[in-house]
């Protein structure tokens, strides 16, 4: 069985929307915002995951992981994005992590795993091109763009791959040979440019990555996104139709004007197919399945498509509250409007869904 | 092993050495094997793979052993089911006795009735059809109006029903009949079999657009049934038929992707009309685009229905889930057949002659066949409705009438 | 002006209204197809229209014609269409005029042209490759596959061109070295392969065509393709309307049902968006505007889609009805599906606008 | 040369000679000139255009020359229009009183009101802004709440407006105030208009998800409004309203293709993105055939528009057909800033600094800002069942309250 939850996995779930509600709830992002500030992890939220063992999930237990795979930390991702919680859950204990993993063990390695895992170190991660390394590999010059959570991390793992290889490096982020600008986007998350000035790496700091690593990061990473996505949509859905349960209009709920039912219903049906394929992606990632990159693709199209058909009837159903930013639906129809962008556009993705299809 | 294993194994076995390779390959139309009083066979394999199935119970595996039926449970009825999709067997018959009256007898009707005709469905003597809709009442289905009037020994039937499956092939029809015009419209409503060899029954063929007439419309005309043919309480066949119909959108949900799952793939198709560029791809981008869209789709339903079958065998089942799959897998046949007509144009819309090929042909047969899958079982409409109201609670509409079907 | 009727085109639509209605109602295609017979146009009906004048509609006044132009004509074949009314209103008057047009005036064309405007021969048209033509251009041998009223006609004009010339040429397709095979369509209209075998042209019915006469041949005959599928859809339409206004289920009228409401509201948009659309591309080609190509196919795709979402719609809101050859609605949708095909799919006319866009 | 060419000539000669050439360039929002009590003007040439065009009542060219106004017929209208157009000169001033409430006045309004308020809107004195909405009320306007009643010489108002554009900058409100409860409840309704400098009138901003704060909420907290404001008779405002929404849905219709001609092509922006294959087409099948599809869709509904236009002009008016410009046209808006950003990614997602172009920033806001048009003005809902009731004649559903706005 692979698309249904294990025991496991469904306590997992009840403690991520019990921990979410709780500490890092919507009103959460909202008061940040309006207090001008970047909505990032900050360091006591993200020791408070490390405490609850998510930092962990996807290390092997040989350095001390859980292995409790990508679907568990789909479904964490999930429930951050009904909340609108910012977490370095993809970027430091999933893409980072993988990263690593990705590279031949070595003491160091382990060590910058167990880091992480323990909490002492809460990285960003990008995906860049080689040439962002010297020829000797021993240093870092040019600049990365739309780094997520590069603000509010303390350094970054990047990858950096051309056809013939890929490497893992890790780098300081307070170090003055890298600028950081930082970039405000609609959703008002985390997110910086990048600019290394010749920047030496540590010997320690810097891995071979297998063959594959490139593809499979940028899977993880269409994945994830997926999986905020289902959160924001299914978040998005639920607000909706309490409001259409609660909402009088012309002596009725609006709710029950059939239009708008029939409406719903099909969104139901895209959300229920969504979840379906998310699933399965996160699933054939874990196990590391022949059509992992069909499956992914599939994922982040869904997802995408899903996502701007939901928050759209989200602001609509709405009406003139629904434009306001008075209510949170704008807020999730923003991050939807952003993560569409991010690790593939539904473009990208439904080409090479026909690609890898023969078609 | 366990004792499911076991079964798997010995499943497969048999299956091997009793079903005939002629019986392995994909059916068409032409190789259903039917039951009934008069039943032929399409070929000599058909028959012999229908009677070892039937001396076995598997026609019905999951009816009672008492009743001839296989006597299999769930996890058992999947895994024959499963061996057979792997193997390739056709169905040994096709029959609404088994796929919808069989499970609504065991479950509402009395003693006798599941003894008299529980064991005739198994093996394949009579074939049923459906009398539920009715001119005029299309998805309301309650307001339906065939009277069934009580006497001493008998009812007397007058009306008639529309939309039956079979008609005109069939030996006994299962109805739905008013008993009572007193309170809702529901409740006066009665459910009924009936003999179609009884004096005063009569069934006509209706011309589809597709050119071909499955359905009937059935008459009554002062028809005696006897008491004992009346399945559940007096005034209580709704709740016979809502059970009833759960099979039958069941039913029609696997139609739609089993039809979608048919030997012309449209990459196929697309690929000998429009051939490839340099890259490899079919050389039209919007279909190429289209036929990926279908394709995810298909993709979505079939893991929408694995997930739900993973669900309910985990003790997990999310009871709205299975609502969605009709509308889903209707609409996305649809989308298929439309998208193979505009593949490969006039050689396609042929409607009959030899300027054609057998899946040319099949090509315009199965989008104006196809047009009643959205129709039939409950209109795409109504899904909706129970979708919106069953899954979603969204508040009823203020209408004067507010049960649907 | 351009998008509206002027007071004689107006007229010439109240005449067809009346004349299909009285003489080619849809009942007439019924009877004819129930008695198995081909449905085509006869010699009878055809000689009410040229009575009518319609055959004569596009020849110039030096050859007695009305010049009448081609929106006129539009409207007769939208009319045509609502009654689905068999005629050679697009093959023997519009296009098989417009070929013979786009070639020098000589007496021999313009007897050919006054013979069609008088009745006394009905030409089937087709567009062909140059190379049915023998080297001498003297005689034809090869095929013609799914020529339109082919088998009710006496002739064929033929427009036979390659990329640096054009030549239209008549013959006699009652002569013994042609064959005609007849094929079956759904839409049960007549239509047939043709084979020539070796075939003497004579010499006074071949012609040389001027340079852009195969682009102009196949733009007239998608926009009269588009005017019939605009003409079905309205027919489709407002049948719908009426069966929604008349039947009731649950109680109710089904057309007080919100969710019906709304998708026939979107409809009557999209047949709005149509109407414009089409008589725009009909005004481009009577007045040879430079735009025309992209009007065109702007005007087939918005048919061919047009028409598929009410054809569509028509059989779904009929319900069980729609789906019996009792009704009509099923006989509309199969003429659909066929003009679908003709003149450019959706797909063609779509990347050719993209093209002509500068896309 | 007939009167109305000779007209064109003149008016395009006084045009060449009184629009700076500042003014004929595409307005962007901090251009804009606005009337009121306190007015500013942007730049001096705006001023002097401004000033031109108010001396030759041209503000307002249809109002009566007796009050100022331009007093040119339709005729005259479109030539100044399109020769406007075609000089791409600015309009001089946007107020809600020159396109709302102007034409309701010279409509509804007595001989008194006229005199006094359309010179007023004509030299832009005031700035006019429309209370019809309420919190709670949404699509169902006529069940209005805020409270109006009659005292010996005045009206006392309590109650709040909400979604007034523009209600924090602008000097007078006219309102829709309930001053009966009895009947239908379109039949308690009074037009009202309201100098909002009288004591206890209160205007508050509502922030966007826009960032923009556009929108007002207006309180009344017993505000006395002199009778002669009472617009038509008590009781009968519904009348008015109608009329003016007429206009308000005309507007919304222009806004949307309006805004879909801006300065940024979505051609040009998926060249810059994507470049161009071989052949010369933007590399990326599937933004290539969306934007074929919206480019289709305005010119569709261009086209549609002219020949409404043009049909009004032969007395050919199909009625019908302006009922859905609001529909198609906003929709077509949001399709677009829905590709936009599709198109450009990351890079369109800025919501502020220097990391962004300004045609970057403009399409995120863009995007959230036209949210608004298929919402405002009556929902595109509110809009099909319009279309489904009047032009399609479908009956009515049997709700219990069935106005709709």
């Amino acid at each position: 069985m692979s698309l249904v939850f294990t025991e496991e996995q469904s306590l997992l779930q009840e403690s991520a929307l019990e921990y979410f509600a709780q500490h890092l709830p919507t009103s959460r992002f909202r008061d940040i915002r309006d207090a001008k500030g970047v909505v990032s992890c900050d360091a006591g939220a993200w020791q408070q995951m490390v405490d609850l063992g998510w930092s962990a999930m996807l290390l092997p237990a040989s350095i001390d992981g859980l292995e409790f795979g990508l679907l568990g930390m789909g479904l964490l991702v999930t429930e951050a994005g009904k909340t609108l919680a910012a977490t370095p859950l993809s970027g430091a204990a999933t893409l980072s992590v993988e990263a690593l993993l990705s590279c031949a063990e070595s003491p160091a390695r382990n060590q910058l795993l167990r880091e992480i895992a323990e909490g002492t170190t809460m990285p960003a991660f990008a995906i860049g091109p080689a040439s962002l390394l010297a020829s000797d590999l021993k240093s870092l010059d040019g600049g990365l763009e739309f780094v997520a959570e590069a603000r509010g991390a303390d350094s970054l793992i990047a990858l950096l791959a051309d056809d013939s290889a890929a490497r893992v490096v890790v780098v300081d982020l307070n170090s003055p040979e890298v600028q950081r600008t930082a970039v405000n986007l609609i959703d008002w998350r985390d997110y910086a440019h990048l600019q290394f000035d010749n920047m030496v790496i540590a010997e320690d700091h810097s891995f071979g990555a297998n063959e594959g690593a490139a593809a499979r990061l940028e899977s993880v990473g269409a994945a994830m996104t997926a999986a905020e996505l289902f959160g924001l949509s299914q978040e998005v859905f639920d607000r909706t139709i309490a409001y259409l349960c609660e909402r009088e209009q012309f002596g009725r709920k609006i709710g029950s004007f059939q239009a708008l039912q029939h409406r719903m219903a099909k969104a139901y049906a895209q959300l229920q197919l969504l979840k379906s394929v998310l699933y399965d992606a996160l699933t054939a990632l874990e196990q590391q399945r022949d059509d992992v990159d069909l499956a992914v693709s599939h994922a982040k199209v869904l997802a995408n498509d899903t996502a701007q058909l939901i928050g759209n009837e989200g602001i609509q159903l709405h009406g003139g509250m629904g434009i306001t930013d008075e209510l949170d639906i704008g807020l999730f129809y923003k991050r939807i409007r952003v993560l569409r962008s991010a690790y593939g556009s539904s473009a990208q993705h439904r080409a090479n869904f026909a690609k890898l299809s023969g078609l | 092993m366990t004792d499911l294993e076991q079964f798997r194994r010995a499943t497969r076995a048999w299956l091997l050495e009793n079903c005939p390779p002629s019986q392995r390959t994909t059916v068409a139309k032409q190789d259903v094997v039917w039951p009934g009083r008069n039943q032929t066979f399409p070929s000599e394999d058909a028959r012999l793979w229908f009677e070892r199935m039937r001396d076995k119970g598997w026609t019905c595996p999951t009816f009672p052993a008492e009743y001839g039926g296989g006597g299999l449970d769930e996890a058992q009825e999947k895994v024959l089911r499963e061996e057979m999709q792997d193997l390739g067997c056709r169905p040994p018959v096709i029959d609404q006795g088994i796929s919808m009256l069989g499970p609504a007898l065991l479950e509402f009707g009395n003693e006798a009735q599941k003894a008299y005709h529980i064991p005739k469905i198994v093996r394949g003597e009579l074939r049923w059809c459906q009398g539920y809709s009715e001119p005029g009442a299309g998805s309301d289905l309650a307001s339906l109006q065939t009277k069934c009037e009580p006497f001493d020994d008998h009812f007397l039937v007058n009306g008639s029903k529309i939309w039956t499956s079979y008609g005109v092939e069939s030996d006994w029809i299962f109805c739905l009949v008013r008993t009572s015009n007193e309170g809702a419209k529901q409740a006066g409503i009665s459910f009924l079999l009936i003999d179609m060899e009884s004096p005063g029954v009569k069934a006509e063929s209706i011309d589809l657009i597709s050119g071909e007439s499955e359905f009937a419309q059935v008459f009554f005309d002062n028809v005696k049934v006897p008491k004992e043919n009346l399945v559940g309480e007096i005034n209580q066949g709704w709740a016979v038929a809502k059970g009833l119909l759960k099979h039958e959108r069941k039913m029609m949900a696997e139609l739609g992707t089993g039809f979608a799952g048919g030997d012309l793939s449209l990459a196929k198709i697309a690929e000998q009309q429009f051939g490839r560029d340099a890259a490899g791809q079919i050389d039209q981008p919007e279909i190429r685009l289209a036929i990926a869209d279908y394709e995810m789709n298909m993709r979505a339903i079939a893991l929408t229905g694995q997930r739900s079958h993973e669900e309910a065998q985990a003790g997990q089942m999310d009871r709205n889930v299975p609502l969605i799959m009709k509308y889903v897998g209707t609409t996305a046949v649809q989308t298929r057949d439309e998208l193979a007509m505009d593949i490969q144009g006039y050689r396609s819309a042929g409607w009959h002659d030899e300027n054609f090929s057998v899946s040319e042909l099949r090509t315009a047969r199965d989008l104006l066949f196809n047009k009643a899958l959205t129709i039939a079982g409950g209109t795409n409409e109504i899904q909706l409705n129970i979708i919106a109201k069953r899954a979603l609670g969204l508040p009823d509409a203020p209408a004067p009438d507010k049960e649907e079907r």
